[in-house]
């Protein structure tokens, strides 16, 4: 029933946000803090109270209440590891997004908060239900309230950013929606129970073409979404003309639901199909690494740069999830926490630096160490991160994904190992531009102040922890990923096209890493 | 008595922390205390455990502080490892890096960012500590990335300029590159032992692979990419000199003594893998010998005084290379150690004149300082002594001899390396003496300003008996035979295996390099001290100077790579700025508009229009009904 | 009464010929008013004599009538008529003609290729109380419906033919001097 | 009574459709148009009455006077229009009220 409070208290939090706005203008700041606290807090305890290492199944809490059953849609929500840890990333940045539009957001206060807290709940319902049918539907909440943030409170291209991301995700999203009913019909052609049930479908035997198809629907949702590189242009436009809080959720959390699907939907519902895509889509992660990173270097507009460099980390998402086993999928889950982390970091520090200079263009700024040291060192943290620096939780996140991908693509592995040192060249460049050189602004950059340093402290801690132990989260994330992984560990190691052009790195003994990997789960030391 | 272990690297975060959060609330003098006193603690520390660690002898220290993370098997933890090797490293860095601090309050003292400094500094020193203090790669990754941060941070310190911060990049980029092979190497390495801790490598390496494996060989070079990059050899030595735009004691910590022998304690650390690959060591030493000759070369053209020095790092770093290369651990080792003392001391003297000279770098406007700044005059008198390889009587003499006779001595010696070492040598003292001519005898061309006080002298005059007497630890066979050093570290580093018979020429070679030394110095008296018309005429010839343009340059490895590498990437980037890739969705979304374009037009919104349209459809439908 | 069919075929074409190329409406609607009652008289030689008389009362009277008083409510004058002969120009009549000739030939096609059968009864008199038992029997729906369409007639009427002043709706009233380009996409 | 064949009277009302949809299409005046509208209208209506007759059933006058009703609702409503257009457009000219332009 918790998990359905989450939900409830998030939408009903919008709505008396939005009521309240009539009666006073700092009211539903206080409202959605509030709400957002709540559920944060409701999470942090479940967090706390399930020590997850210790439980069998995956599955910690349960919900299940029938919705429409003529057709068999339930309202099904369930929490494991992954999802405990996404909404923990979910509601940590959405205070953050209450609190950095605390100043920035003036116009249409209530309207703004119902939409942000709506975001949220969209996105909690994607990331807990287990009715496809029902993640559909959360899948579109979040999508709507997302174009009015970006539509509404935008910069001065908002409506073209907008559009084009409705456009976007909207078209993905429908092709998932025929994926889906396409599941739905054969599931219930073969069993006769026609049924949304997540659970249910996992046990549907498919055709293989049948498979692929639906495959290439969930993956166009989700690849749109991540987004993989041919599929990435919205993301730009989206990023930059959203504001503060819009862009944090949508790098922080929209991204991740793409990512999210990926793991739980695609990956357990169609394991021989995936196995097939899989140097293709891994392909596709180095390029879009590569691709992303180039861009992010030329580019003038302080939000447009980190924009394309979420193109580039979430190159490693998919790389990671393709390569089909646990330290790569652990090393995907810390990138989807690590980099909304830091990602939705360097978008508030871009955030601070527009309500001050009133300009995203990195050309026209430059020497703010001087008078903003205090922003300088978070911004040299996040730059840092960015580059995955070890000791900060990005490094943990691409290392992982990189040693878990090597073991299934080396030459793939290579090229995105390269990727770090672009990321390198494009990071340095923030610094260089934003804090380093001389001041080419006529006004003074005030340093952070209070709420500012509020805000921006606990990313860091976070960061770091995630750097220096990021035990707790990895082992909230294992029974999950072990779960999702099943299907592949069972059979032998996935046939791998690309890695046949290697012959003299083609290492000697993949046996020998089957019994290290049988060891260990026997006993983690 | 391992509990202290900790202490070592924690302290000098602990200072950063505290300078990073307090740093500009409180006075310089308590700045100072945190910066200074927390390697200082440091070094005492390193101190009580070394004394320990002597008298008990045993084969490592392992301390963990706690279990990383740990992945399906994957498990490294933050734990340290102190054995003779890393204890040789860590009394350097924490030791010289003391004095270096206690140096830097007085150089730094005029400068608005001090706690910045000392923060960057401690946390360079932590970070230092972490790499060869770490019980597993992957640690030892995180302090090899966090001395690339912290160097990247203290080259761009005087940010204003932006060349400075270019040059920070440049070191930044260059030496990730090397990081990038290493990960790589990682990688493969975990693929096969399903580990990164060191020793559990180590051991499973030498009974998993023969000699001349293949992986071992790749996983080596990989390895040896890591080295390259963060040593500054060859080809990715282009950023260390542009790395002297940081304030002279961080070039002096940073890009001499310490960070850029990262390289050397990678290849000695992991030297159980190098030695199983023959290919991988035949590079080692010919990277080592060509940096060397190349960095020489380059050294004896530059006029800033940093950069001739920075060269010379190069150089000296060649040689440990090349003492690595053919398997001679310690020689690397001990040179190392050396190298440490008298580069610091150079750095720290050449801080010195450039902070008498009011922040004047160019050797050609000094002069005439012997007198002026003696104690400065002395001590890098010992320094470059200790540099050219003076007989004798110098610390350099006794490590840069022993390389070089290992080359022939040593089974996987070769005549060329020798060659190469020998030559090295002799370009070695020239330059070092053209430096010394140069900027402390001839006329005076800057009035000096700033004279050094005890913050200064003392750490010099500490450094300088440490050049001069830190050679008489390991004294070769005929001369007095003290193995110390080698002793020391033999239960980790083995000792080269020897060509029988040959050690009656040893005296020979010693004659030669004594020659060799002498004779370079002599050539930097007469060209740059007793006749500097010699030099007019060399500058006088076109070909000659064309060969001096080209030195100075560096051997155009900058122009070189800024075409290869540079110019396309930004080309590419900036050409592709608009994301070529979202021209595909404009134009589908204008062919879509195009065509609403064309439909819209239909609608006229007059209504006969219209009318004719129904018709016209009802027509339509008619034919077509009736054709079907 | 064939003969009379014909009679009052001819001229219900003739004078409709001549109400579409009146240009004077007052012509028009009196040739349409001789239109009305031709067909009135077609009516009765198809044994519909109730619906003559309704033809006669409703079109030939109210709606012609209604008519007429609009246009003199618009008061038109001699130049309203040189305006419709500019407008009425010869060559606007080639295309619709020739549309609307396609469409007849396909009706008249459709019409002998159907297959008429024979009724007995074809041509009898139908009276107005058989229509009417039909009307307030099966059809009674009907007639509610059609008496909510009167209604809505009315109302609509009254809403629109009310003269106030200038109102253009809101969407109309901020008419861009050039038109946008759409900026989406 | 004498048949009247059916193709006869729906040629007749074909024809008379004919003429109106001519009419609506070439003419600009409003108030010809509705003429012309009327026309179609009572066209139908003979149709309908054709076909009644035909069947000797009282359907088709039925529908003739349900056609009846809505042809005079509809010219009320349209007469209202034309009034409100001459009265803005201060013409009867069916081209000048092309706001739909697209």
């Amino acid at each position: 029933m918790i998990l359905v409070w989450l939900i409830v208290i998030l939408m009903a939090g919008g709505v008396l946000a939005w009521i309240s706005g009539k009666i006073n203008r700092a009211l539903p700041r206080w409202i959605a803090l509030g709400s957002v606290l709540a559920v944060f807090g409701m999470t942090l305890y479940l967090w706390l109270s399930n020590p997850i290492p210790v439980l069998d199944s995956a599955w910690l809490i349960q919900f299940n209440q029938p919705w429409i059953p003529q057709w068999g849609i339930d309202f099904r929500l369930a929490l494991d590891g992954l999802s405990l840890l996404m909404l923990l990333l979910t509601f940590f940045l959405g205070l953050l997004s209450v609190l950095i539009s605390w100043r920035e957001i003036q116009t249409k206060v209530a309207f703004f908060h119902f939409n942000l807290l709506w975001v949220l709940a969209g996105i909690t319902g994607v990331f807990l239900t287990m009715d496809l049918f029902l993640f559909y539907f959360f899948w579109e909440v979040m999508l709507i309230p997302m174009y009015f943030l970006i539509g509404i409170w935008g910069h001065e291209n908002r409506r073209y950013a907008a559009f084009k991301f409705f456009l976007f995700t909207q078209a993905s999203g429908l092709l998932m929606l025929l994926a889906i009913l396409g599941l739905y019909f054969i599931h219930g052609r073969q069993t006769g129970l026609y049924t949304f049930s997540y659970f249910e479908l996992l046990n549907t035997t498919l055709a293989p073409e049948a498979a692929r198809l639906l495959m290439f629907g969930f993956l166009a949702a989700f690849l749109v979404k991540l987004p993989v590189v041919p599929f990435h242009s919205w993301l730009p436009d989206a990023h930059s003309q959203a504001p503060t809080a819009g862009s944090v959720i949508l790098a922080g959390l929209l991204l991740k639901t793409g990512a999210y699907g990926l793991l739980r939907f695609v990956l357990p519902l169609f394991p021989t199909a995936t196995v097939e895509f899989a140097p293709w889509a891994m392909l596709l992660g180095v390029i879009g690494i590569i691709y992303g990173a180039i861009l992010a270097f030329s580019q003038t507009d302080l939000k447009r740069l980190v924009a394309y460099t979420s193109v580039s980390h979430m190159g490693f998402v998919i790389l990671g999830v393709f390569s089909f086993n646990e330290w790569a999928l652990q090393g995907v889950v810390m990138q989807m926490i690590t980099h909304g982390l830091s990602t939705g970091a360097l978008f508030i520090i871009a955030g601070f630096l527009y309500e001050r200079l009133h300009t995203r263009d990195i050309q026209k700024m430059g020497g703010f160490w001087t008078t903003a040291p205090k922003m300088g060192v978070i911004a040299l943290v996040f730059v840092m991160a960015s580059l995955s620096l070890p000791g900060l939780g990005n490094f943990i996140a691409e290392f992982l994904t990189l040693v878990g991908s090597w073991q299934a693509n080396n030459w793939l592995t290579v090229f995105a190992t390269i990727g770090l040192v672009m990321a390198t060249i494009y990071s340095l460049r923030i610094m260089q531009k934003i804090f380093f050189e001389a001041n080419r602004m006529e006004q003074a950059l005030p340093d952070l102040n209070a709420r500012e340093m509020l805000i921006a402290i606990p990313m860091v801690a976070m960061i770091l922890w995630l750097g220096l132990y990021p035990q707790p989260f990895l082992d909230t994330a294992r029974p999950s990923i072990q779960e999702q992984l099943q299907a592949y560990t069972a059979s032998p190691p996935p046939p791998v096209a690309m890695s046949q052009l290697t012959p003299q790195v083609q290492l000697t003994d993949t046996i020998r890493l089957n019994q290290i990997l049988k060891a260990s789960r026997h006993d983690p030391d | 008595m391992g509990e202290l272990l900790w202490l070592i690297p924690a302290l000098p975060f602990a200072g950063a922390l505290l300078l990073v959060l307090f740093g500009n609330r409180i006075s310089r003098a308590l700045v100072s205390v945190i910066g200074v006193g927390s390697v200082g603690i440091s070094a005492a520390v390193t101190l009580v455990l070394g004394i320990e660690y002597l008298s008990s002898r045993p084969a490592f220290i392992r301390q963990e502080v706690w279990q990383w993370f740990d992945v399906a098997g994957f498990s490294p933890s933050i734990a340290f490892h102190l054995d003779a090797l890393s204890m040789v490293f860590i009394f350097v860095i924490t030791f010289v890096g003391f004095l270096i601090h206690i140096y830097s309050t007085e150089y730094m003292a005029e400068d608005k960012d001090y706690a910045r400094f000392f923060a960057c500094m401690n946390l360079f020193v932590g970070s230092m500590l972490m790499l060869v203090m770490a019980d597993n790669l992957l640690l030892l990754y995180l302090g090899w990335e966090g001395v690339g941060l912290c160097s990247y941070l203290l080259i761009g310190f005087w940010y204003k300029e932006p060349e400075n911060g270019y040059a920070a990049r440049k070191a930044f980029i260059i030496t990730r590159v090397g990081d990038t092979a290493m990960a790589i190497g990682l990688f493969m390495l975990f693929q096969q032992f399903g580990t990164l801790h060191i020793q559990s490598i180590s051991t499973e390496a030498a009974q998993v692979w023969s000699i001349g494996n293949e992986t071992a060989m790749i996983i080596a070079l990989l390895l040896l990419g890591g080295a390259v990059g963060k040593s500054g050899q060859l080809p990715l030595q282009t950023w260390l000199p542009d790395a002297m735009a940081g304030p002279t004691p961080v070039s002096a910590l940073i890009h001499a003594a310490t960070m850029v022998t990262a390289g050397v304690y990678l290849i000695a650390r992991m030297h159980v893998i190098f030695a199983l690959s023959p290919v991988a060591m035949t590079a080692v030493a010919v990277i080592g010998a060509v940096t060397l000759l190349i960095a020489g070369f380059a050294a004896l053209t530059q006029y800033d005084i940093k950069r001739v020095l920075a060269y010379s790092t190069i150089s000296q770093v060649g040689y440990m290379f090349l003492a690595l290369g053919v398997g001679a651990w310690s020689s690397g080792v001990f040179h190392f150690m050396i190298h440490g003392f008298f580069k610091a001391l150079l750095f720290l003297c050449a801080g010195a004149i450039i902070l008498a000279l009011h922040h004047e770098q160019d050797m050609r406007k000094m002069g005439g300082l012997s007198k002026k700044l003696p104690v400065v005059f002395y001590t890098f008198l010992i320094g470059a002594a200790s540099l050219a390889a003076f007989p004798l009587v110098s610390a350099g003499f006794y490590s840069k001899d022993q390389i070089l006779w290992l080359q022939l001595a040593g089974e996987n010696g070769n005549i060329w390396l020798y060659l190469a070492g020998l030559l090295g040598a002799f370009i070695t003292s020239i330059y070092t003496f053209r430096m010394v001519f140069l900027t402390f005898y001839g006329e005076e061309k800057t009035h000096v300003g700033h004279k050094p006080t005890w913050a200064i002298t003392v750490p010099l005059i500490i450094l300088g008996v440490l050049s001069f007497a830190g050679g008489f630890i390991e004294l070769p066979h005929n001369f007095g035979h003290v193995v110390l050093f080698s002793d020391f570290l033999a239960p980790i580093l083995p000792a080269v295996t020897m060509v029988p018979d040959f050690n009656q020429y040893e005296w020979m070679l010693q004659l030669l390099a004594a020659v060799v030394s002498l004779g370079g110095i002599f050539i930097a008296y007469l060209y740059y001290y007793k006749k500097p018309e010699l030099i007019e005429s060399i500058h006088r010839s076109e070909f000659a100077m064309a060969i001096h343009r080209f030195w100075h340059s560096g051997w155009g490895f900058d122009q070189l790579y800024d075409t290869l590498f540079v110019r396309p990437y930004v080309y590419l980037s900036k050409v592709n700025k608009k994301d070529f890739i979202d021209s595909i969705y404009t134009f589908i979304a204008n062919v879509t508009q195009n065509f609403h374009e064309l439909f819209s037009r239909t609608q006229t919104g007059v209504m006969r229009n219209y009318v004719a349209g129904i018709v016209v459809g009802a027509i339509m439908i008619l034919t077509i009904s009736l054709l079907l | 009464m064939e003969l009379t069919f014909y009679i009052a075929a001819a001229v219900a074409v003739l004078a409709t010929i001549m109400v579409i190329t009146r240009f004077n409406m007052i012509h028009a609607l009196l040739y349409l008013v001789v239109s009305f009652l031709a067909v009135a008289v077609v009516f009765l030689t198809m044994g519909a004599p109730f619906m003559a008389a309704l033809e006669v009362i409703v079109y030939a009277g109210a709606i012609v009538v209604l008519i007429i008083f609009v246009i003199m409510m618009l008061s038109l004058t001699r130049e309203d008529v040189e305006q419709e002969k500019a407008w009425l120009q010869p060559k606007l009549w080639m295309g619709p003609a020739l549309l609307s000739f396609v469409l007849l030939a396909e009706l008249v096609y459709l019409l002998v290729i159907a297959e008429m059968p024979a009724d007995p009864a074809a041509g009898s008199y139908v009276d107005a109380r058989a229509v009417g038992l039909a009307l307030y029997g099966p059809y009674v729906l009907g007639v509610q419906l059609s008496g909510i369409l009167l209604m809505a007639g009315i109302v609509g009427a009254y809403h629109l033919g009310r003269q106030k002043k200038k109102v253009i709706h809101r969407f109309l009233q901020e008419k861009e001097p050039k038109k946008e380009r759409s900026t989406v996409l | 009574m004498s048949a009247i064949p059916m193709e006869t009277g729906l040629l007749l009302a074909g024809v008379l459709f004919m003429l109106g949809l001519i009419s609506v299409m070439i003419r600009r005046n409003i108030i010809f148009m509705l003429i012309s509208v009327e026309i179609m209208l009572n066209a139908a209506g003979l149709a309908f009455i054709v076909a009644g007759s035909h069947w000797a059933q009282p359907d088709g006058q039925i529908m003739f006077i349900f056609i009846l009703t809505m042809a005079a609702a509809e010219v009320s409503v349209g007469l209202a229009l034309i009034l409100q257009i001459h009265h803005q457009l201060k013409t009867l000219n069916s081209d000048a009220a092309n706001f739909m332009k697209g």
